[in-house]
């Protein structure tokens, strides 16, 4: 890998790569998540829940879809950044992309159980079953499989470096094969099964119940990116813990 | 069991722990020895010694009650109490160096945190206690397991090679808790490459042993 | 000789508490294979619930075989099992002890995550109970069977599969009562005798197993 | 580097011949799975028949899973790895070497067998040849993906099944295009397509996993 | 290669086949040695020395790119050809004797039935050639590994604890071996715990670098 040593990246990269740095860094950008994550979903919240119209078809079961479809979206983002982080962290031996990548492991499973759980409780009322074999649903439970598994990988491997570099690996071949997964699942479905039951496409929503969701989505977004921080920024005081900054850092709380 | 010993020992002659009757030894049809014969009385130390492949480990399993015994007999006078700690070391590399001493103890007797602390303290492990196994050197495993034999009564010990991997403190140490066991009218059968620096070491050499079998 | 089993069961928890994954495995493995069924056969809500009670047994039998590799191997490589073999307790107490540790770690979890995966399954509700049952009395033969066969295989340096090939023979009436269970629940007839016959295979497992367990691993031994 | 290539695939045939049940285990694990699904579900022609080519290739998958364990396990417990590691050769070329093995002695046989097994699940005689060319092309996909799996859990204690964990998500899309191929030449339909794609597959599985496996190796050695 | 360093033995200063520079360990957040720096030549034998858990395997593992340099450097001026045999030995149970050094040898140059036989004798392991390795002491087995040494042309032999298992006669044997590496132009880095009865052995303590550490 030496050519990417001739490589002259910004210097934010190289700065990036220290956890002190990365520590201060999180700390000043975390309130600002927390304030937006925090305006977002509330007035989603309160606006979707509360005054978006009802659905003609679904009455107010629909409302789930206010976590659902943020929880859906984000499982998929956040596997893809764990991919990402990953290949960083192989290449530039950045130890700071690995914990941010381990960070976003528990995150990212947590959303994609989310929408799962959420998914199958909207499912009783709509279909009449929490469970069917359909595509998007089986690609979800699918990459909840994987999620697990990098967790377990994880967990197996006590050297905190080692691990890192393995779950790594089976991000990235997890990333590049989420769009195969995806695919041949949607194939096989449409296949098998005409149209017993299928996810209505995109559903032309009238603005009163896509703006919520939409303030939702990025809420969620901003919720994500503090508690990828928040876990990065305890992954480097558990990793550091001898270096010196982190004994004074962690005397002054 | 342990006071008993202790308490036979007063009377004029040590009482025997261990008998060996013309004790011969197969493997895949090629014969280690026949015709072993000797005895372990309490505060005896005895060295087997003899060339790779002689049956050193052979013998010992023999003598646990590893490996069968065809010709011949083993048997122990006042009960089969014994402590055998062979090549394999019975480390679980997922356990601390205390947990694992905890269940390697409580195969026999139950042993305090305060004792196992104590006895690993003993081996040179003061402040690995809590250090997982797969962790530590290769010195290090073994001192664990050698931490045993500050918590186990058995009076018996069989012990595979015990001075490999050691360090030179680490040899001396080891022979002086040899010299406390027998002390205590204990008595033990082990192998080694290295000469002990024991006085009335109880040689037994196999290679003598083989040529017999030849 | 209750603290020597005690002890054991503890230091085996211990051990896979120190790695969850391990607990986690079987089970996810389980799911695994009943999410594979749907997708290699077909997704269709009937056919599924036909096949449902069967999927899962087939299912919790190759989770338990599979999970069959903890219950002596580690131990053998080890040097642990000629320790425990040499402690003054009897063999088959060690078998016991670990027998429980694995229907602990493999069988109870598969049985609780039953009905969730019954439902994805489509399985009728009205049979759910019966699963449940009969996965509860089933499974703990299947690790009562399975400790004969990987003890019988220590110390052979194959992989796992031997295992399996020793074992699923033993498992099949378990398989058949247990399914049989399931069905008569979905069709409302009774189920107490498959429950019977998988109650008494149980106990038949537990008089027999240890001791042959434990004759598998003295003899198993020698071969060190 | 081809007569390195050649050294370990011969020293690997050689350690399976010492053994042959190591070959032959695979094979049978096969044959139950496929063997305990009648009696698991039904022994009924028609849904067997339906099922067939999904039964046949979660069996296939399955086994070859479970037979992952002989790639790198044994090399890293015994040190081996540690002096494949040191050797000049680049270690994608050992990687390429094992899993030629792990298909000759896992993939190979099973697919020479399915046939007869098809048959005992009264697939039709049209699909049969799909489903032989599909697990031809498949098997080698799993042994490379699986290679991964496997290179990544060397070291770790854990047993045999956190591998299953890491590996069958991505086996689901052979599973998927396998299984389609089989249906789709059931229908009469043509299978050119599906072929395509686990080709497809095979060549992407090629390119990617020597890579990683060797990266992971690599990763995992520094553990001991 | 071989060669090419023997022709350069002729000349006044033998060539630096490894050389180490402020090379640092730290293992688990405990540093094991800070600033090592030596320069090992052809001809030269280096024991490493230092109580168990010193750092003596993590050092050798190291300089054999088994384990990661985090600070410091390791190169080789003359390229990096060695031989490495740590504490675990790379047999394979169900392979004989002739046959796991047959591969392991295969690593690196071909070898013919003949000096494999040759080799093995060499160790002392005549009438074992085709006994499986399962069926070996653990003496045996060492030798299987130690035939290595005369089928492998690298120059640098990096030895953990090359001395375990053997019995007397072996270790003496061995010695010899090392002294005809030496002399044809080799270089050795052993760690051990007895100490060698060899002239010129240069010595490399780490409880002095485990102090500097600190
Ligand atoms: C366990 C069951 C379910 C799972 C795993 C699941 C999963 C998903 C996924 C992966 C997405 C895609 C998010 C994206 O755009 O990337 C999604 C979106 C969505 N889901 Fe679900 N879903 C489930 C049940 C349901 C149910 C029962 C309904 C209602 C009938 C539903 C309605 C929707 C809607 C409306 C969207 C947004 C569609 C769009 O804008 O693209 N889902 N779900
Ligand atoms: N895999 C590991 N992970 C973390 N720490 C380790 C590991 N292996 C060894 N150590 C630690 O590194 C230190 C040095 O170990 P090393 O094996 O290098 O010692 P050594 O000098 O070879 O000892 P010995 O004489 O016992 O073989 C020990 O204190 C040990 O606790
Ligand atoms: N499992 C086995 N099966 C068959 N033969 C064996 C087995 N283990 C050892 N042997 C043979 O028995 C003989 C004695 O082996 P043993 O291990 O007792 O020797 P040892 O005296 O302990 O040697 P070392 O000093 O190398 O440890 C050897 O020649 C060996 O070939
Ligand atoms: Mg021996
Ligand atoms: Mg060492």
């Amino acid at each position: 890998m030496s050519w990417f040593d001739n490589w002259h990246l910004p210097k934010w990269f190289y700065q990036m790569a220290s956890p002190k740095w990365f520590f201060d860094f999180g700390a000043r950008l975390q309130p600002w998540f927390a304030a937006l994550a925090l305006l977002f979903i509330v007035c989603g919240l309160v606006w979707g829940l509360l005054y978006a119209p009802a659905d003609y078809q679904q009455g107010n079961s629909f409302r789930i879809m206010y976590v659902h479809v943020p929880a859906a979206i984000l499982s998929q983002s956040i596997f893809l950044m764990m991919g990402v982080t990953g290949a960083i962290g192989l290449i530039w031996k950045m130890k700071v992309a690995f914990m941010v990548a381990r960070a976003c492991t528990l995150v990212g499973a947590s959303f994609t159980a989310l929408a799962l759980i959420t998914g199958a409780i909207w499912g009783k009322p709509t279909w009449g079953a929490y469970w069917v074999w359909d595509a998007r649903l089986t690609s979800t439970l699918i990459m909840l499989f994987l999620y697990t598994g990098v967790m377990a990988l994880n967990q197996a491997i006590a050297d905190r470096s080692v691990a890192g570099r393995a779950t790594a690996i089976l991000a990235i071949i997890g990333s590049i094969n989420i769009p195969v997964i995806k695919y041949s699942v949607e194939w096989w479905n449409t296949l098998h099964q005409a149209s017993t039951f299928t996810l209505t496409a995109k559903p032309s929503m009238p603005p009163e119940m896509y703006m919520p969701l939409l303030f939702m989505v990025l809420g969620c977004y901003c919720l994500c990116a503090w508690l990828v921080v928040q876990g990065t920024r305890n992954e480097i005081l558990d990793q550091e813990r001898q270096a010196s900054w982190v004994a004074r850092y962690l005397e002054d709380q | 069991m342990y006071a008993e010993v202790f308490t036979t020992m007063q009377s004029t002659t040590p009482p025997t722990l261990l008998q060996v009757d013309q004790l011969a030894c197969e493997r895949d049809e090629r014969s280690l020895f026949v015709g072993l014969q000797f005895t372990v009385k309490a505060g005896e130390i005895w060295h087997i010694k003899g060339p790779n492949g002689a049956g050193k480990t052979s013998l010992l399993r023999q003598l646990a009650g590893l490996l069968p015994v065809d010709q011949g007999q083993v048997s122990f006078p006042t009960g089969k109490q014994l402590l055998y700690i062979g090549h394999k070391l019975s480390i679980k590399d997922q356990l601390s160096a205390n947990e694992n001493l905890s269940w390697l103890t409580a195969l026999t007797v139950s042993s305090t945190e305060n004792q196992r602390y104590a006895a690993l303290e003993k081996v040179g492990l003061r402040g690995y206690e809590e250090s997982l196994a797969a962790q530590l050197s290769a010195g290090q495993r073994r001192r664990i397991a050698l931490a045993r034999l500050h918590l186990n009564p058995a009076p018996l010990w069989l012990l595979d090679e015990p001075l490999t991997a050691m360090d030179q403190q680490g040899v001396m140490d080891e022979q002086r808790w040899f010299v406390e066991h027998l002390r205590t009218g204990g008595a033990i059968v082990l192998t080694s490459h290295q000469d002990l620096l024991l006085d009335n070491v109880k040689i037994l050499d196999l290679s003598a042993a083989v040529e017999a079998a030849l | 000789m209750m603290s020597f089993v005690l002890s054991i069961i503890r230091r085996d928890l211990l051990l896979v508490m120190r790695y969850p994954a391990e607990m986690v495995n079987p089970l996810v493995f389980f799911v695994l294979v009943v999410a594979l069924f749907p997708m290699g056969v077909s997704p269709e809500a009937k056919l599924l619930s036909q096949a449902a009670a069967g999927v899962v047994w087939v299912a919790a039998l190759l989770a338990t075989l599979l999970s069959l590799d903890i219950l002596f191997k580690a131990d053998f490589a080890d040097g642990s099992l000629e320790q425990l073999l040499l402690a003054p307790q009897p063999v088959w107490a060690l078998v016991l002890a670990k027998v429980v540790v694995h229907w602990l770690v493999s069988g109870l979890p598969l049985v609780l995550l039953s009905p969730v995966v019954a439902t994805m399954l489509f399985l009728p509700t009205e049979a759910m109970p019966a699963l449940l049952l009969s996965l509860l009395v089933g499974t703990p033969t299947l690790s009562l069977f399975g400790a004969v066969g990987a003890a019988l295989v220590t110390g052979v340096k194959t992989g796992g599969m031997l295992i399996s090939l020793l074992v699923l023979p033993l498992y099949i009436p378990v398989l058949l009562f247990g399914t049989g269970a399931v069905a008569a629940a979905a069709q409302g007839m009774p189920v107490a005798g498959y429950l019977a016959y998988l109650g008494a295979m149980l106990v038949f497992a537990l008089m027999v197993t240890p001791w042959a367990a434990a004759t598998a691993l003295k003899i198993g031994q020698m071969q060190g």
